[in-house]
């Protein structure tokens, strides 16, 4: 089964992020294609590479972030809901001029099609959101 | 087949538990995830909601279940806890995903 | 791949309390790029999406309530609307906008693509769809 | 005097205004904000928690009210619209804010 | 400025689902710091906040149960629970957990802090307090 | 009177950041005291210079700004919130190992203890959520 999984809240306040994680790293260990998953609303937060949780916690950005290198993962952050909410690639940056960036390593920023294109492809499209 | 429908919602909170079954086909499967799994439970004002929804098959994340501090003799009967991956196994096994936030 | 998906936009958020229906809005746009059949429902507090009069003026915030009219451009061709939740709501679809909607090929026109439907209804639309969106 | 209750979502998704309501002690003042200000409309099935609570001053903020297109013949009788200067006045004449989330 | 105040904190969300019950308890826990009165009300499913038997070892979640029973330590006096609230969940006190209280100075000890009360006394309690935290 | 505000949510997201913002303004503009606002939660959010919102949209980040320039308005983002969110500053750039850092001027990172200050000393503690 190939799947699309998008994400539409932030990291730790809302537990959506945890589910979709979950979600995602069970599917794929059983073998089912992760067509991509899709940040979009709050969800973009979930590819800043500025964050430091507490050591007893979980730590949300850096769990994507593996799962993405051991499954060669497509994680993709909304543009305008990354734009509204301070998520900055290089490209952002220049575009915007922004001083810094902040997004997280395997996490791309792309448009809204990339959410359309992957619930076409894939089987089923499975939302998490608050 | 039919759809499979994910509610995060406490019945107490939000009545996207009461929507999604009453705009559920029969044969339904309906899965409680994080504050949705309340709506499992027994003895509550809302229980009326599942135990009166006949024709739909209903799921509850153990882990999300746990986390709350409800032990399973308080689940409603016929409730049936899954983990992620039979989470995953209900998306396959049904037609598509619909999300009651 | 060419194959024909319907897309179903399910709606259940009051307008301007949160983002949702604004930021749900703008994938439909975005979607009309795509060769999709895509209907919107809206239920509960999602009705209020469509409630004529909105005046952001003093608000400072963004009126998109033109944008939903021009939806039926963007390639929606049905709007539903959850005909207890408007009851619940006071709500007739007259206190709702109108979306006008044109094939450019068969010049089909229809005036008016909001329609307020029962549960019955509601549930062989979700059952006839193939992909659900929800925000 | 008595405690502002600020209510900010609509009683159609939660319990809030009810609540609100329920917990407050006679001569509060209510005050409904962003999505809560549907909490002031007449004609709707959540119409009787405002007409119900006697005792209680009933306040909309002005522009929240117009964002949603809630024209003035359709509120409450006895709902009073105010701005945000006046949002403060109430902070300032009454004993303390309750937010009732 | 010496004068004690009267806090209350209004918990009205289940654990878990989102964060504020966590970040609440942590504003609880700084304020220790100050000397002030503290009490803190459980409403709605903020009541589930309380609930025994909570266990994450499945889901990767700190567990913070634990941290309200040590609150008698950071200087809350009153933990109250909506009597209504716990019905309509179908929970008594018994089902939550028991939180116990020492004034080191006085040696005055009470076994449990935490107390359901209805809507008169939720009334009285919250018309005492001078300052009321929403999250 | 003097007042302590306090933010929940972040923007874009959910209205309550805008209603902080405009009964803040509002308060100081009748020419009543603001203590402190005080961002918590996802409110820390509120603090970043990185966001790029659409062009005929409110600048959420910005009003922000310009309100404290106007009346030394102190805004204050709970440290702890802004860790598991992303929300750094040299401070905490250097202190957790961060390569950049996201906070808008005006805005300074600090301990709860700041909130439960701001409620002491203030006559009205007003919490805006979601």
């Amino acid at each position: 089964m190939k799947l699309a999984v998008q994400v539409n809240e932030g990291p730790y306040q809302h537990q959506a992020t945890d589910s979709a994680y979950h979600f995602t790293k069970a599917a794929l260990e059983k073998g089912h294609e992760v067509f991509r998953v899709f940040f979009y609303h709050d969800g973009v937060l979930n590819g800043t590479r500025l964050t430091t949780p507490p050591q007893d916690d979980r730590n949300i950005v850096n769990r994507w972030v593996e799962l993405a290198e051991k499954y060669d993962l497509d994680l993709v952050l909304c543009v305008a809901a990354a734009q509204r909410r301070g998520l900055v690639d290089d490209g952002e940056a220049e575009r915007n001029g922004k001083d810094a960036t902040n997004i997280a390593p395997k996490f791309r920023i792309s448009g809204l099609g990339q959410l359309i294109e992957a619930a076409i492809q894939s089987d089923r499209l499975v939302v998490f959101g608050d | 087949m039919a759809d499979l429908y994910t509610v995060n919602k406490s019945p107490f909170e939000k009545n996207s538990l009461e929507q999604a079954i009453r705009f559920s086909a029969d044969g339904a499967s309906i899965l409680l995830i994080e504050d949705g799994v309340y709506g499992a439970m027994a003895g509550t004002a809302a229980e009326g909601l599942v135990k009166g929804a006949s024709g739909r098959k209903f799921f509850a994340l153990r882990s999300d279940v746990k986390a709350r501090g409800i032990s399973e003799d308080r689940l409603i009967d016929g409730v049936e806890l899954v983990d992620y991956a039979g989470f995953v196994d209900l998306v396959e096994s049904t037609d598509k995903v619909q999300a009651w936030l | 791949m060419s194959e024909i998906k319907k897309f179903m936009y399910l709606n259940r958020r009051a307008p301007y309390g949160t983002i949702y229906a604004w930021e749900s809005l703008e994938v439909v746009l975005i979607g009309a790029a795509f060769d999709q059949e895509v209907s919107l429902m809206f239920v509960d507090d999602g009705v209020f999406q469509l409630v004529k009069g909105s005046d952001t003026s003093e608000s400072d915030m963004k009126n998109f309530l033109p944008t939903y009219r021009t939806l039926g451009d963007y390639g929606v061709r049905h709007m539903f609307v959850d005909q207890a939740s408007l009851e619940a709501r006071g709500l007739t679809t007259d206190d709702l906008i109108q979306v006008e909607w044109e094939d450019w090929e068969t010049e089909e026109e229809v005036d008016n693509i909001v329609e307020a439907v029962d549960a019955d209804k509601f549930k062989e639309l979700m059952a006839e769809s193939d992909v659900v969106f929800s925000f």
